[in-house]
């Protein structure tokens, strides 16, 4: 399983703060695309991504336990 | 305890005391913006004795800025005053001893590099991407560090930016333009923006005085209202062909070439801004936020309030219903962050 | 974008929206002081929209204020305003449609009793531990949540107690008396309070517009100089026998032998108060810090500034250099929290 | 190892925020004797103690690896 945090308008795409994901052992990238796919989000592309708490990259490996943060592009101020 | 100083609480924190009190005083910030976040973070900077402080901003206090901009009143509304001087006067009347200097005025590269060369910090209280590329290139550039800060509905997130050392706004993002959700698309509330500051004027603090072993290092994300915290760490982010903070930077908000512009269409009741290509696709999405959207391949163009806004592919964006470069382009930004 | 209301960001966010703001409108707050947790709190609540506020507060403004209480300006320390009138003038000049009501008073559990039960909320923005176990037993007696929170130096707690469901103060704390850190002591930046207010003032809103289920269970502890922050899990310490939430409680604090009375010594500049029987070894240590301390086994004095303090084994302590309870309180809290 | 925080005034008595200590194993009673005796804390026994983030009971078992809080009440405001 690996627990997914959304940020900012990423919540009201999916309407929850959070998913739980039966995966393991997929990158970054794959973890991705697949949110695209199932949430329609707009900006995932443009969107950080931190695992456990550290700056992750396209190729890195998610594992099961994981916590994932999806951090949009937020601009107000 | 007649005879204590204003600081004396802040002195008597060891970290800071007398040594760091004198700091404070000889330095001077940059504040980029003085909205939500730019108004709370300078009433912390004044009322904690940092001794000159810039304001930058174009904006005039409106009704819906109370909610959760600090410093300004409903007199401020009424009279339409300029942030940067409502949140002057605000200042000086809380502590004399700081200098504060508001400027009412676009930030662009060509208002801010005199400022950027003169302070030892700048504080990032913008509402778009495009003005805090422009000061990530300003100060990678000029070597100030500055403290990128952003907040929309109960979310935000925070990173101080030291040239030389930490990763860059470029190097984080990577991708241009960026399309960032605004506080006029989701809202915002108070604690957001505080949460924000707070981190921003702790960091302010530690940079002022040359605290540099306590400077936080990771990226700060939050969201008060589902409880998450998370302290990142970005390191991996530095790229060393980074465009800003690289061996070779180029500083492409800085060429003529990339700078937004604009120009009044004289006699059209419209304004022309040249700004960030987004794809049509995408801004049509957005741009159903704030009303009906006509689209066809050429363009996409909404109505919002008074004004229609006309985006074309190259980047042009057109708004009808103003002479005032500044009131299209608040608009622009409420609309693409 | 005429016609919108001043709320229109905080409405835009989802969890809240107009309904939420209706009943922020309908509700109505204790601020159980209104130093620098209070000021703060206030003018994020009043800005956010709340219908009716109510702040208690002994004091007035002084010069060693300003570095982190927001609201008060150089002219309110002139005038030694009082903080709760100072305070009402600058909120109501920041929103005319929520209604104030100042209360300069020493809060007490006579004087706080009635405002518990027409409340629907209190905020701890007190700086004493008698006080806050009073708001406790008040608020679990009455059933009103209430948010404890306390900072120093850089660092700060805070946690919402909801009666029947959440542990209580005296839970956590278990033992009494407390002897707190004060700011009078180690100092305290403002960026420290502001992280206590704003976590409070979010869980205010939550509390406010009934949105149970994002209540943050958690005691939050954070320290924003060593960049810690913690959210910790306290459901553990709730205790069935708990004297203030438990199955059978006796709220001590609002016994009348348990009380803090003071009374005016005639004719001798003295007030005395009867409080916690704090060990004399303790006290001999705490007190060094804010000036010479003598002391024999019957006794432990220190004086400071014009005040000679005189704490005895069974709990009194002499103020003497005094006339005033409110000054004898004030120091008498400064120095032992 | 035990990783300790500190907090408030308990960071001037120690001189530090953060302590490590290699103890496993050990009452939380335990510990707190222990810093006590290494540091002369005034407040330790009016502390609250929280260990990854859960308050803890004096009986409870520090394992090593775990992440201690120690909060000394904090009266400000």
């Amino acid at each position: 399983m690996i627990e997914i945090l959304l940020f900012a308008q990423l919540q009201e795409e999916a309407g929850t703060d959070n998913i739980t994901m039966d995966l393991s052992n997929v990158t970054v990238k794959k973890l991705k695309e697949q949110l695209q796919n199932t949430y329609g989000f707009q900006q995932i592309k443009e969107s950080m991504i931190a695992v456990n708490e550290s700056y992750a990259l396209d190729d890195d490996i998610i594992k099961a336990g994981d916590t994932v943060a999806i951090i949009p592009p937020v601009s107000g101020g | 305890m007649s005879g204590m100083n204003r600081y004396h609480r802040q002195t008597l924190f060891a970290p800071i005391g007398q040594e760091g009190q004198a700091k404070l005083a000889s330095k001077h910030v940059l504040m980029v913006g003085c909205g939500a976040l730019g108004s709370s973070a300078a009433e912390m900077l004044t009322r904690a004795g940092v001794g000159e402080l810039t304001l930058l901003d174009r904006d005039y206090v409106e009704l819906t800025n109370l909610q959760r901009q600090h410093l300004f009143t409903e007199a401020d509304v009424e009279n339409k005053t300029p942030k940067a001087v409502a949140a002057a006067s605000k200042l000086t009347a809380i502590n004399s001893e700081t200098k504060i200097n508001p400027v009412v005025i676009d930030a662009t590269a060509d208002t801010m590099v005199n400022y950027v060369k003169q302070v030892d910090l700048i504080i990032d209280a913008t509402d778009n991407f495009d003005t805090r590329f422009i000061i990530n290139d300003l100060a990678n550039k000029h070597q100030v560090p500055w403290i990128f800060g952003a907040c929309v509905g109960s979310s935000g997130m925070t990173f101080s930016i030291i040239p030389g050392q930490t990763p860059c706004l470029d190097c984080l993002l990577k991708v241009t333009p960026v399309f960032g959700a605004t506080c006029d698309a989701v809202g915002v509330i108070g604690p957001a923006v505080q949460m924000v500051v707070t981190h921003q004027t702790t960091e302010a603090i530690k940079i002022l005085i040359e605290a540099d072993q306590k400077i936080r290092t990771q990226l700060i994300l939050f969201d008060l209202w589902h409880n998450h915290y998370q302290q990142i760490d970005v390191s991996r982010s530095k790229q060393e062909n980074c465009k800003s903070c690289g061996n070779t930077p180029t500083y492409p908000t800085l060429s003529y070439n990339n700078r937004t512009k604009s120009e009044v269409l004289c006699g059209r009741e419209t304004v022309q801004i040249r700004g960030q290509q987004y794809p049509l696709e995408s801004l049509h999405t957005k741009l159903s936020r704030f009303g009906e959207v006509k689209a066809n391949p050429f363009l996409v163009s909404v109505v919002i309030d008074t004004k229609r806004l006309v985006f074309f592919h190259d980047g042009r964006v057109f708004v009808h219903g103003t002479n005032s470069i500044e009131d299209a382009k608040k608009i622009y930004y409420q609309v693409v962050g």
